[in-house]
């Protein structure tokens, strides 16, 4: 189970290595979405650091989304998916493969790049570690929820907005408790555990359940 | 009458709620009715042309 | 007698049933209603001074407001009955339902705005409440246009049954998450409902309305569950000798 | 070994495609799927991978059913559809690679050297897919045949865009599959030189 595991992740990073204008796209996209709030809202230091949370997390949050056609679109296109589906490992064990390297490859990089953002937001360099901490959390749930939304349209036209609409409002309780412990770490004294907690909580729950529900989307998809 | 419809001063508020809420939940049943009607129209349409292509297939 | 409920899992079958079950809902429904808001608004004793007249929009806010989360449920208990039994007539239950639920999702939101205003001088005011609701709008509406995006109705009936399914296991989270977003105080989370502070004669009228809500539901869902029979079913023969076609 | 196939019906949408098929085939013996084109051939074939969900009837692998066992069943069985299956950026050696250590099979790249030779790719083993003619891309898809070990083959259309050469090769293949003891289920306007025990035949216009 775990050799086709680790095979299906290389193939997948190799893959993504061999076209690299994929993976920049998404990381340049959510870079771009921050960086035109200031020009919209205004530079005053205390107003960008006051949106600075939300603002990184619905970044984020369209970020994922819009990358998340790509999980399974090409591998339904050239016909692997079928043999994926006829494998004698459980599909979501495969499924959980696919998606990993989906984050390894959109949701990581954000996690790199938010320090430039918490710059750009004049955020003290606790609350960047925060951000970093909380995205690391988040931004798995985000895959292993979208990928369900991605399972769940394949093949379908208009796919990549019909995405979004059907999985933006269930990333609601990650991005509320995201960006929630991003403002508390700015108060200073807040205990940001529970936060933490919660983020965890989620993120446990998304491995177990999401790339059951996936799978069984792809069967339905597939079909 | 009239202080009924004033609704003390909010009759617009209650009435404008109330009144598309109602006026949306009659709209419903009518609309449903008239699809059912051109539905049933419709297949009714689709068996007579049926029946016709059969007829001058045996013919 | 064990009811022999497969006997109308067959489209054929649940037809003309439903046929037979709408005007006996729909009479109720219009009993029901007119009597709870009849009961709301001129039986009610004056306890409330003059002023506070547009207390009753909350008859027909609470009611849709509670129809709109109880049809989701039922919408996701059609679709996993559908999922079990692989019976086609539970999946056109959940796509009649779908939209039922979402117009009482967007008149319990209009409704709310109107009482938002009156009672709190602001047309919205993100509260948990009602928030919840506008999320389940687009829960409903993600159902919904899954729904039409999907040509193959075997496929878009199972899918948008696996998507109800996971919107109806988040959407506590999301409740959650709304109510107590700062979780080291986190508010009590069972703010009090509407129902402890309401006069026994306004809860009457707030309970009887909802049961006529709740019959003028089952009276559209099945109108429409027959119309998607018919369009479903219109190559088949039973179709063809209803005594509606000759 | 057999694979049983019961009172099988399959419909897409409200159109009832075929029902109560039963079929029974044994080691060493080929089925030759026919019907007319949307007659569900097709279907057929991926409910028999178990891509498809009937709507009755059962479908047994060595007597269990594959929904109850579905690694014992997916161990055995080779899926060719109309599609390659190969990912484009991948060369032929990757793309088999990652497709047997899929199904658990670990193959050593001489293996499938060898098969990509025997298919007429040699020399193509590092040549990106997106690079190779439709018609080799399908030789790629093919030279599977010789690395899998799965007894049960389930091919649709295999022969379809395949020059003489190739045509004759993958006779033999299937030929020498189903003499070695293995079992082929195809649809084909091909002829499949096999002698008539081998060979059952199953028309798809009779169960409507």
């Amino acid at each position: 189970m775990f050799k086709s595991f680790l095979t299906l992740l290389k193939r997948d990073l190799m893959l993504a290595l061999r076209r690299k204008s994929d993976v920049f796209t998404v990381l340049f996209f959510f870079v771009i979405v921050i960086s035109i709030f200031p020009l919209g809202v205004g530079f005053e230091a205390d107003t960008l650091r006051k949106i600075a949370p939300g603002v990184v997390w619905v970044a984020a949050l369209l970020a994922s989304t819009l990358a998340l056609e790509r999980i399974f679109a090409n591998d339904f296109a050239d016909g692997t998916l079928e043999q994926m589906l006829m494998t004698p490992q459980p599909l979501s064990v495969l499924v959980f493969a696919k998606v990993i390297a989906h984050w390894l490859l959109t949701g990581l990089p954000l996690v790199l790049i938010a320090p430039l953002a918490g710059l750009q937001y004049h955020l003290s360099l606790p609350t960047i570690g925060t951000l970093m901490l909380v995205l690391l959390i988040g931004t798995p749930v985000l895959s292993m929820i979208g990928a369900i939304g991605a399972a769940l349209t394949l093949g379908l036209r208009g796919g990549g907005v019909l995405i979004s609409l059907l999985v933006l409002p269930l990333y609601i309780p990650v991005l509320v408790y995201g960006a929630g412990a991003i403002s508390a770490s700015m108060q200073g004294d807040v205990p940001l555990q529970a936060y933490y907690l919660l983020l965890s909580a989620f993120l446990l729950l998304a491995l177990v359940f999401a790339p059951w529900a996936t799978a069984a989307a792809l069967r339905i998809s597939v079909e | 009458m009239k202080e009924f419809f004033a609704m003390g001063g909010y009759g617009f508020y209650v009435w404008s709620s109330m009144g598309f809420a109602l006026f949306l939940m009659l709209l419903e049943p009518i609309y449903l009715h008239m699809q059912h009607k051109s539905i049933v129209k419709h297949i009714q349409r689709q068996i007579r042309r049926e029946s016709a292509r059969s007829k001058e297939n045996q013919s | 007698m064990a009811i022999n409920w497969f006997k109308y899992s067959a489209p054929s079958s649940f037809y003309p049933l439903a046929g037979k079950m709408v005007p006996v809902f729909m009479t109720l429904a219009i009993v029901l209603t007119l009597g709870g808001l009849y009961w709301g608004f001129f039986q009610t004793p004056e306890v409330l001074s003059d002023q506070k007249q547009y207390y009753k929009i909350i008859y027909v806010h609470v009611s849709s407001a509670w129809m709109a989360m109880w049809l989701y449920v039922v919408m996701v208990a059609w679709a996993v009955l559908g999922l079990i039994f692989n019976t086609r007539v539970s999946y056109m239950m959940a796509s009649a339902t779908a939209v039922t639920g979402g117009i009482m999702t967007a008149i319990s939101l209009w409704t709310g705005a109107f009482w938002g205003q009156t009672s709190w001088g602001t047309w919205w005011d993100w509260d948990p409440r009602m928030t919840t609701q506008l999320i389940l709008l687009f829960l409903y509406i993600g159902y919904l246009a899954l729904q039409s995006s999907i040509e193959d109705t075997r496929r878009s009936d199972r899918a948008s049954a696996v998507l109800a399914m996971v919107g109806l296991a988040i959407v506590p989270v999301i409740y959650y998450s709304i109510n107590c977003p700062n979780p080291n105080e986190c508010a009590s989370l069972h703010q009090e409902s509407s129902l402890e502070r309401v006069e026994s004669n306004i809860l009457i009228g707030m309970l009887v309305t909802t049961l006529g809500f709740w019959m003028y539901c089952f009276t559209v869902i099945l109108m429409r569950v027959r119309n998607i029979i018919l369009r479903r079913e219109s190559h088949t023969s039973w179709v063809a000798r209803l005594e509606e076609m000759q | 070994m057999t694979l049983s196939v019961k009172q099988l019906q399959c419909s897409r949408g409200d159109l009832c495609l075929f029902q109560d098929l039963s079929l029974e085939l044994q080691a060493g013996q080929l089925l030759r799927l026919e019907g007319k084109n949307g007659s569900g051939k097709t279907t057929l074939l991926r409910t028999l991978c178990g891509l498809f969900m009937a709507d009755e009837g059962e479908i047994l692998w060595r007597g269990e059913s594959i929904r109850k066992t579905p690694e014992v069943y997916y161990r055995e069985l080779f899926y060719l559809g109309h599609q390659n299956a190969l990912k484009l950026d991948l060369n032929p050696l990757e793309n088999l690679q990652v497709l047997s250590r899929l199904v658990g099979q670990n193959v050593s790249e001489e293996v499938i050297e060898i098969a990509l030779a025997k298919m007429g790719l040699a020399g193509y083993e590092d040549v990106p897919v997106r690079k190779l003619s439709q018609g080799q891309k399908r030789r790629v898809a093919l030279s599977r045949l010789l690395i899998n070990e799965a007894p049960l083959w389930v091919l649709d259309e295999p022969f379809v865009a395949l020059d003489v050469a190739a045509v004759e090769l993958l006779q033999s293949i299937i030929v020498q599959h189903v003499q070695d003891g293995g079992m082929v289920i195809l649809t084909t306007h091909q002829a499949v030189p096999l002698p008539e025990t081998k060979m059952q035949r199953l028309s798809l216009d009779r169960y409507v």
